[in-house]
């Protein structure tokens, strides 16, 4: 499975991208999320709080529940902060 | 039209390309987004657009698409900017051409507000001080979440609180 | 700032100026007004934008200045052109810069619906038939009365009505 | 007093702008309206509805009560039609 990771999650995971193998027990986003914080601690520091984890499967944002399969395209990153008035309302 | 680029961008062409050769449009409607200096309390050098490439354009895509769907639109158009930009810099210009001005101004205010919620930019601002981490990440703000929500987005929208 | 001219302006060179070496702008919301050739079920050739000359500027100015005081705005622009125009012209260009998107996007929509029921410009519409004296004016519409109602006038308005 | 006419009432009265005496007995906006009327079919035509009749004394809107004086400037033209739309809506 491709993985992607952006912003702080990418720093604190020290990677931005990389090719996971599931293991058989994991089948859905949750699942997932819960197998990456086992990994290091920098996957426990990026991913300790869902209230700010967003997730991406191929593309589409999706929820803790959708299922993911090897074939997927699965990026985790906090909530976007695009458009313009950089900085105000922290 | 959807663009996501680095570079710089030329306002007057841009706006001038939806409406060249036409005449049956009654209004455009736009918005541009600068960097801003002041960060709440912080002075900013410069802030870093990140972005999720591939998926940054299908959400935009899925704005435009929305909007369209919503106001009888002539044209539409979402610049986004990425990479490092110092204050007083463009980040972001939206546009909406219509036979009428009340669908090009709504239009306008809903792609900047859905925009900004849906898309997927992260902001790294750099400030005078010793930042540990090169910069400081932007945390999002519960106000984006309200612009957007008064467009009564769908119950399925995935990236509204968690 | 208020300008008043026959002559067509610069989209881009009028929004840059706005911000132009600031760095403490968020976001300029913009409306361009252009001639529709299709008026109801007629076809247009030109139209012609009588105005009266004085008043216009001084109307625009206090439509102005009722916008900054209204929001918070780093700059504001009414750019109204008269005399006859093609479809497809430029006829009229508003904008407004501020720290915060939300402001310029309201007084952008508020500037150019006041405007339309503030500012003494009348319009001739001439179309490919045999328009009795050179042209047919245009009636004022309530819609336009609605919209800048929305933003409640004060109740002085003198325009609006009998 | 310096009176200016646009749009069609400018064509009605067939001059855009004249000097004239005003008569002791007109002394608001309604009276001048009135007396204006009397002083010709072209003025009547354009002054017949007075629902669509605007008045700037002064170059400020003005009603049928407001007063008026030999050293104003006041005009007398249809609601206005500017911005943006032509022909939309009639």
């Amino acid at each position: 499975m491709k993985m992607l990771y952006f912003a702080w999650f990418r720093q604190r995971i020290g990677q931005g991208e990389e090719d996971i193998d599931l293991p058989a027990d994991v089948s859905t986003v949750g699942e997932l999320i819960t197998w990456l914080q086992g990994r290091g601690p920098g996957y426990a520091a990026a991913l300790d709080d869902l209230s700010v984890v967003r997730v991406a499967v191929n593309q589409e944002f999706s929820s803790l529940s959708d299922p993911v399969a090897n074939s997927d395209e699965v990026a985790l990153f906090p909530p976007v902060t695009g458009g313009t008035e950089p900085g105000t309302g922290r | 039209m959807i663009k996501v680029q680095h570079e710089d961008f030329d306002t007057g062409q841009e706006l001038a390309a939806l409406t060249d050769g036409r005449t049956d449009i009654g209004g455009v409607a736009s918005f541009i987004g600068l960097v801003r200096e002041m960060a709440d309390d912080r002075q900013l050098s410069a802030m870093t657009l990140e972005h999720y490439p591939g998926m940054t354009e299908k959400m935009l895509g899925e704005v435009e698409a929305e909007a369209r769907k919503r106001w009888p639109l002539d044209d539409c158009l979402i610049i986004h900017r990425y990479g490092r930009l110092e204050p007083g810099e463009r980040i972001v210009m939206v546009a909406a051409a219509s036979a009428h001005r009340k669908a090009a101004l709504e239009a306008c205010a809903f792609l900047i507000d859905w925009l900004k919620t849906k898309a997927p930019f992260w902001k790294l601002e750099e400030s005078g001080d010793d930042d540990p981490e090169g910069g400081q990440w932007v945390r999002s703000k519960s106000s984006d979440d309200d612009a957007a929500a008064r467009w009564s987005a769908d119950p399925d929208d995935k990236n509204q609180g968690s």
